[in-house]
């Protein structure tokens, strides 16, 4: 975000807040013309987002078509609830910082930061429910204590002080030849697990990105930076985290959703 | 058909580019060769003709000191049309005549002969109809200036396919992806570790033709060679009947065949010279150091392991280079190289078996 | 002619009376403060260049040393004094690597094969042309004083030396011998297993895949937002179309090779199996991946090219370029064109219905191509045409080039590509279009704003002969290799059959004498640096705003923001600014009521 | 944001020295709340509905035994997809108000992810056009051997990792845990994994039994088929003879087939 606000006006210099003062940097004839530019410059940005995770896309229906079975298998191990609460806290994550938008122009500053925190707990929320109720489970066979999925199983050991328990023969859904679950149905099972942990990861990092760079948004709010004079970062992270959410809306019911 | 007249499609011209004459009547020879010398006329006439033209403008417009520019059209529209629609016209002939010689190099005839073959670093196998595989090999041998005598870094092995005859070959690669050329027949496909592909020819005249290995394969890609060698017919069937393997004689000559035709040959010795991998001469009993410690006597487990599932021990001195034969050898065949080995000779050699005479084993004899 | 552009004034209350970018800044500390910490287009573009060109001369090391080693073919001693040793593993010796097997000194040709094209095409060809003379050129022709975003612009640099050191990295650990292609299941799984060098250099070209998407991004929205008034789209000088193509390509295409090369380190380390067959992957959707990105950016390495000998044609004959909207459309079209086209690098390795798709497709790009040549020499025609160095080279790209796009024909077209895929004939091709083509051009084009970019003039006899010595040079050197090609050498091969060994020594004589030539450019250069002339603001009696700028420009590009009131190549009509007009006599004027073009 | 057009007496040319090439720029919009909120609204109702559908999908084949289509099933998935996707564009992301080279620049980027999926997938898709056994892959572990891990928890994958896996669990629970585990894992699992285990595999044709229909068959040794070289088409049953999965199937003619 190297980009945003060349110039740092003289802040509070005349006591009047830094989005009142702004001014754009001196090869730009306007503000209009940097708020327009810096925008053409994130789609852009946007689109190579797009043409990177499509290489994702590409693989998966490529190996969809290719092993319809292991992927069907693959589909029928994860759990379509937490999929379903993580497209809805995503979803209402994207919903906020829209909102956000228009009260930085309405110059809302109260409503601004609340709705910028929010995402951010949005997105922490995101990357906990993976971590803790899809990935650990997955990857290890260890449970967090309070996943209501436990109780389907038989758990051998526990740790942590009975916050982690352990079901043998759960974990191992690896990809590639990290593989170790003992009762997969499909030689190509791995590969399911390889495409879902690769979207997935990646995803979740750019979520990850997204928690830092809301988080500096909300920082500078708290300096009064954004308002109805100024409020480019709001609208180009806005932009950023919408596709997120975008990648994630046609990730959920390919992964989760075609059976 | 002939697009161009034959003098400029053969002789000096045609011995300029290709040196020799397809050496395959299939399809993608014919056409390739022809719509090669067709495409080099054709730009021979574009690239002199233009050429000549910017050699023209560029002395008769030369600047001259205090001269006025004149004034001439920045564009004209008909002579733009002419120039996009004229190439156009070209390429579509040179399209359509380049996809019928490859739609020919996709289907073979249906009286093929049907020839498996397999890649890997950095041999060639071919299995013939009958099961059996060729036993021959060779290294091309130059003269340098001073008369000594050189030879190439591999053997290469000599394949025999019957002439007069479409020959099609199923290819497939045990390790990394290679690719089938040979130039005399002007066609190539690349070699998959995880599917067929195909090729085919039809060669009329006997003689020898060289195979590259076209697609990067690591270390030894240079030294990929194979010469496939065209006999008639009939020569081609008692050839190959007489390289079926000997199961009638027992274990021990069929390891020894196994041993050359299977590609154990190109990284193994068996007269006690390191390679690629370690020598097989009097090993037997010998006790391995591994990479990562450890140690075991070569037994018959061993060697079934080592073949099998060749990263699980590796010797010390030897990193791994070698692939799995699971799938490429059944028991009985493991069985026989396994005595072939154990008939190599056991450590410490027995006296008077003369076969360690090399020396250069990398650990001292009577180590255990 | 101050009086042929005007001034807008309270555009932009102040008026800028600083002096040359390059005046230093105090002492040799606070100058290299300064460079490092510069967001001026113009700083970064000279550092590019530097850069790049650093890039361009370990490639050429190695290009030499691959020349050096083919020299020879590897054989072994059967009779004579030395029975069993090995010879002509030149590289081998060099290293100080004697008594070693074939395989080991085959190993070391691989990896001096894969360091040329990795460096080559990663670091300098790709960015070469658009991050050095783009980023210096680009707001000048379009009056801007800078990008649209000059620190995202300095990041990229940062992000192309890290990358680069990457991959020099990978290189000083031993170097990597995948071959620039990276094709799995070898570089991901058999080539230095264990070892983290093969994951720097995919690395490496990851993190050059970001610079190249920054400096894309910013042109684009540069080209859109900061023309100067009155300059229209069909004002704008045909190298900004050319940068402005480019850009499009590098936006779109390089994301996919970011993932792929991300799967590829995935697969090294973790076995993931996406790509590896070992694991039910697929090498092929590998290529398909690869080549997405890698035939666009092949396009990335011409158009901008194609955009220097566009300028160059015109300002050195001094005519209206001919058919300007052909030429600009036909940019555009390679572009969008150049997508559709991948497929024709995999015609041995891909299904028979896609690769008959391609083959018909692939003819398609040949025709804007075909058209620009043409349009070049029209160009000629009728003008005032002056040999220099920048004109001596424009005329070597013609040349060099129509032989790269003809050679491509046979490629295109599938019975005659199954006998050439892979072997010298695509290398000769690759590199009459690459280095003929782009290095060619862009050595024109480094001639052509010489003056502009340093302020000094070069030496223009010697110049001219260092050219004359890289086009006997660079002819030697791959001419020979389409006939190695087509008779059947296949390519990265450390060793060959005797029948190709005179083909192949009158290669490497070739590549000699293209090093000489090359080292006279850079004596010329050099010398340029500390004694040559003070160059004029418009010593070629060029049109576009960079001319009007100061030799070198100011920090803050002109003095006043110009205003466009001619096109970029109305050589008829305009006497160039700074010019007299005494030496550059424009044409009698057009009788009343008659219409210009 | 407007700006007062004013002209200048000086220069030649009417422009607007702030937008000189006129009007690429818009006026700022602040969307109304009410409509970021409906379009949160639809968008919620699109994701149950979606999930909704795929819920039916699976009871009605559990409970009817009404197997859709698997096209089906995509499409409707995708296109309630496109649907959320288009709102989100349209309205969070502003590109219904926006300036339309954003818009532009979207669709160049979907139309370039369109080709690389096309172009790809038609290659991968069509392999047995000309030789159908040219489709098929042959077996996975065919390159020798994986290594994973370090020190004592070394491993060497041989064959195919699954199998593997298998192998593994079986040695160290013994055949009656291992069912007793696989019983608890799977029996229970929340989707009911096993609803029709019968019908979830697909015999990838083309393999080795093709070839060696058409491949001569003449066997100079005369010897036995041997077990490895039997040719098991991935998962067509459930692995109770592992020696049979984990044989490469590409043996070449010889082989005993």
């Amino acid at each position: 975000m190297t980009t945003l606000d060349i110039n740092h006006g003289p802040d509070g210099a005349t006591g009047r807040p830094y989005h009142e003062t702004y001014k754009p940097a001196s090869h730009f004839r306007s503000k209009d013309e940097e708020f327009d530019a810096v925008k053409i410059g994130m789609w852009l940005f946007l689109a190579t987002e797009v043409l990177l995770f499509a290489g994702l896309f590409v693989g998966y229906a490529i190996f969809r078509m290719m092993h319809p079975e292991a992927f069907r298998n693959g589909s029928h191990y994860l759990d379509w609830k937490w999929g379903c609460l993580n497209t809805i806290v995503l979803l209402f994550s994207s919903w906020t910082i829209a909102t956000s938008i228009g009260n930085a122009q309405r110059n809302e500053q109260k409503k601004l930061r609340r709705n910028l925190l929010i995402t951010v707990a949005c997105a922490l929320l995101f990357v906990g429910i993976k971590l803790t109720f899809e990935y650990m489970p997955k990857w290890s066979g260890w449970f967090i204590a309070f996943d209501p999925a436990l109780s389907h199983y038989e758990s051998d050991t526990s740790a942590l002080g009975g916050l982690l328990h352990h079901v043998p023969g759960y974990g191992g859904k690896r990809p590639g030849s990290l593989f170790d679950y003992p009762f997969a149905e499909n030689p190509y099972e791995p590969m399911w697990w390889s495409i879902y942990y690769c979207a997935t990861g990646i995803h979740a990092t750019h979520v990850l990105i997204g928690v830092g760079l809301i988080s500096w948004l909300y920082i500078r709010a708290r300096k009064l930076h954004f308002g109805p004079g100024h409020y480019t970062a709001v609208e180009v992270v806005g932009l950023y985290w919408h596709i997120v959410d975008l990648i994630w809306i046609f990730l959920f019911p390919l992964l989760y959703l075609i059976h | 058909m002939n697009l161009i007249p034959t003098t400029l499609a053969d002789g000096f011209w045609h011995w300029l580019w290709f040196n020799e004459k397809a050496k395959s009547s299939a399809g993608v020879a014919t056409i390739g060769d022809e719509l090669f010398m067709y495409i080099f006329w054709l730009s021979v006439v574009w690239f002199v003709f233009l050429m000549g033209l910017t050699f023209y403008f560029v002395v008769k417009y030369r600047r001259k000191p205090g001269q006025k520019l004149v004034r001439s059209p920045a564009h004209h529209t008909p002579l733009e049309i002419a120039w996009t629609v004229v190439p156009t016209l070209f390429l579509v002939y040179i399209f359509f005549k380049g996809f019928w010689g490859y739609a020919d190099a996709l289907v073979a005839p249906a009286n093929a002969e049907l020839i498996n073959l397999k890649a890997q670093k950095w041999a060639w196998r071919m299995t013939y109809p009958n099961g059996a595989e060729s036993p021959l090999s060779t290294r091309f041998t130059y003269t340098d200036a001073q008369g000594n005598q050189l030879t190439s870094a591999q053997d290469a092995p000599i394949f025999v396919v019957p002439a007069g005859k479409p020959v099609q070959l199923r290819m497939s690669s045990m390790d990394v992806i290679h690719s089938f050329w040979v130039p005399d027949f002007r066609a190539k496909f690349d070699i998959f570790p995880n599917r067929y592909t195909a090729y085919w020819f039809q060669a009329d005249e006997v003689g020898d033709h060289p195979i590259y290995c076209a697609e990067y394969c690591g270390d030894l890609h240079s030294e990929m060679y194979a010469i496939l060698r065209v006999l008639p017919e009939a020569e081609y069937r008692s050839t190959i009947d007489g390289w079926a393997i000997p199961w009638d004689q027992g274990p021990v000559p069929v390891g020894k065949v196994l041993y050359k035709t299977k590609g154990c040959a190109a990284c193994h010795t068996v007269d006690g010279t390191p390679n690629t991998g370690p020598t097989w001469s009097h090993i037997w009993g010998e006790e391995h150091e591994f990479e990562g410690g450890g140690k075991a006597v070569v037994d018959a487990n061993y060697i079934r392991e080592s073949i099998l599932v060749p990263a699980a021990k590796i010797r010390k001195g030897f990193p791994n280079q070698m692939v799995s034969f699971q799938g490429q050898l059944n028991d009985r065949e493991l069985d026989a190289l396994i005595a072939y080995i154990e008939s190599l000779g056991a450590n410490p050699p027995a006296p008077g078996t003369g076969h360690s005479e090399t020396g250069a084993e990398t650990e001292p004899a009577g180590s255990n | 002619m101050t009086t042929l552009h005007g001034e807008i004034p309270g555009a932009h209350g102040h008026e800028h009376h600083d002096g040359s970018y390059l005046e230093r800044k105090g002492g040799m500390v606070s100058t290299i403060i300064d460079w490092a910490t510069t967001i001026d287009h113009k700083k970064i573009g000279v550092m590019y260049l530097v850069a790049v060109l650093t890039m361009f001369f370990i490639g050429g090391v190695a290009a030499m040393l691959i020349r050096y080693e083919l020299f020879e073919p590897v054989r072994i001693q059967a009779t004579g004094d030395n029975v069993g040793q090995i010879s002509g593993t030149a590289l081998a010796n060099l290293f100080g690597q004697k008594d070693i097997s074939v395989a080991k000194a085959d190993n070391i040709y691989n990896r001096v094969m894969t360091l040329h094209g990795a460096v080559m095409v990663f670091m300098f060809i790709v960015p070469g042309i658009p991050a050095s003379l783009g980023n210096f050129l680009l707001p000048l022709m379009l009056g801007a004083k800078d990008v649209a975003f000059p620190r995202l612009n300095l990041a990229s640099w940062y992000v192309y030396v890290f990358g680069s050191i990457f991959g020099i990295l990978a290189i000083v650990m031993g170097g990597v011998d995948t071959g620039w292609t990276f094709y799995t299941p070898y570089s991901s799984s058999h080539a230095d297993p264990g070892h983290w060098r093969v994951v720097f250099m995919i690395l490496a070209a990851f993190i050059l895949g970001f610079s190249s998407i920054f400096t894309g991004l910013n042109f684009i929205v540069t080209v859109h937002k900061l023309r100067a008034p009155g300059l229209g789209w069909f004002d704008l000088p045909l190298f900004v179309w050319a940068i402005y193509s480019t850009s499009i390509i590098q936006v779109l295409a390089t994301p996919v090779i970011g993932i792929t090369l991300l799967l590829l380190v995935f697969e090294r380390l973790f076995h993931v199996g996406i790509f590896d067959p070992a694991l039910g992957g697929d090498p092929v959707l590998f290529q398909h991946f690869f080549w997405f990105y890698s035939h666009p950016v092949v396009y990335v390495m011409i158009l901008p090219g194609m955009g220097i000998i566009s300028e160059t044609i015109a300002v050195h004959s001094r005519k209206q370029i001919f058919g300007y909207k052909a030429i600009a459309f036909s940019s555009i079209s390679i572009a969008a064109i150049s997508f559709l086209v991948w497929g024709h690098h995999l015609f041995v390795s891909e299904g028979e219905l896609v690769a008959t798709i391609f083959s018909a497709l692939t003819f398609l790009v040949a025709i804007p191509t075909a058209v620009k040549v043409f349009n070049w020499i029209g160009t000629l025609y009728k003008g005032s045409i002056q040999i220099n160095t920048p004109m001596l080279y424009t005329l070597f790209f013609l040349f060099t080039f129509s032989i790269g796009g003809l050679t491509g024909l046979p490629l295109g077209a599938l019975a005659t590509d199954l006998h050439l895929h892979d072997s010298y004939f695509v290398v000769a091709h690759f590199h009459y279009v690459m280095m003929g083509g782009t290095v060619i051009a862009f050595l024109a084009g480094i001639h052509h704003w010489w003056p502009k970019i340093f302020g000094r003039m070069y030496n223009e006899r010697w110049a001219m002969i260092a050219c004359v010595l890289v086009f006997i040079g660079f002819n030697t050197t791959f001419f020979t290799q389409f006939f190695l090609g087509t008779r059947g050498m296949p390519r990265r091969y450390a060793s060959y059959p005797d029948q190709y060994q005179l083909l192949h020594q009158i290669s490497s004589i070739g590549a000699a004498i293209l090093l000489i030539g090359f080292l006279l450019h850079l004596a010329v250069f050099i010398g340029s640096l500390f004694a040559g002339k003070k160059a004029p603001a418009n010593p070629w009696g060029g049109l576009t705003f960079e001319w009007e700028a100061d030799s070198p420009p100011t920090t803050h590009n002109f003095h006043h923001e110009p205003l466009a009131t001619h096109g970029p190549y109305a050589f008829d009509d305009v006497v160039p600014p700074h010019c007299d007009p005494k030496d550059y006599p424009i044409a009698d004027p057009l009788p009343a009521g008659s219409k210009r073009h | 944001m407007s700006h007062d057009p004013h002209t200048h007496g000086t220069a030649a040319v009417a422009l607007d020295p702030t937008d000189p090439h006129g009007a690429t720029h818009h006026e700022h919009v602040i969307i109304p709340r009410s409509t970021l909120m409906n379009v949160l609204l639809v968008l919620l109702f699109f994701t149950l509905l979606t999930v909704g559908l795929s819920r039916a999908e699976v009871w009605a084949a559990g409970f009817f035994g009404i197997e859709i289509p698997q096209w089906v099933n995509v499409a409707v998935a995708m296109s309630i997809a496109i649907v959320k996707g288009l709102l989100v564009l349209l309205f969070f992301m502003q590109l219904k108000y926006d300036n339309k080279l954003n818009a532009i620049i979207f669709a160049n980027c979907i139309f370039a992810v369109g080709l690389f999926l096309f172009f790809s997938m038609t290659d991968l898709g069509f392999r047995g056009v000309v030789y159908e056994w040219k489709k098929g892959e042959i077996s996975l572990g065919g390159t020798g051997g994986v290594s994973r891990g370090a020190g004592d928890h070394k491993e060497t994958i041989s064959g195919n990792v699954t199998h593997f896996a298998r192998e593994k669990y079986l040695a160290l629970w013994g055949p009656e845990k291992f069912e007793h585990i696989r019983a608890s894992v799977k029996h229970d699992h929340p989707h009911g994994a096993d609803a029709n285990t019968a019908n979830l595999s697909r015999a990838i044709t083309g393999q080795t039994g093709a070839l060696s229909a058409t491949a001569p068959t003449h066997s100079a040794g005369g010897h036995a088929p041997s077990a490895d070289g039997h040719a098991a088409p991935a998962g067509d049953h459930p692995p109770e003879a592992p020696a049979s999965h984990d044989a490469p199937k590409d043996a070449p003619p010889t082989g005993g087939h």
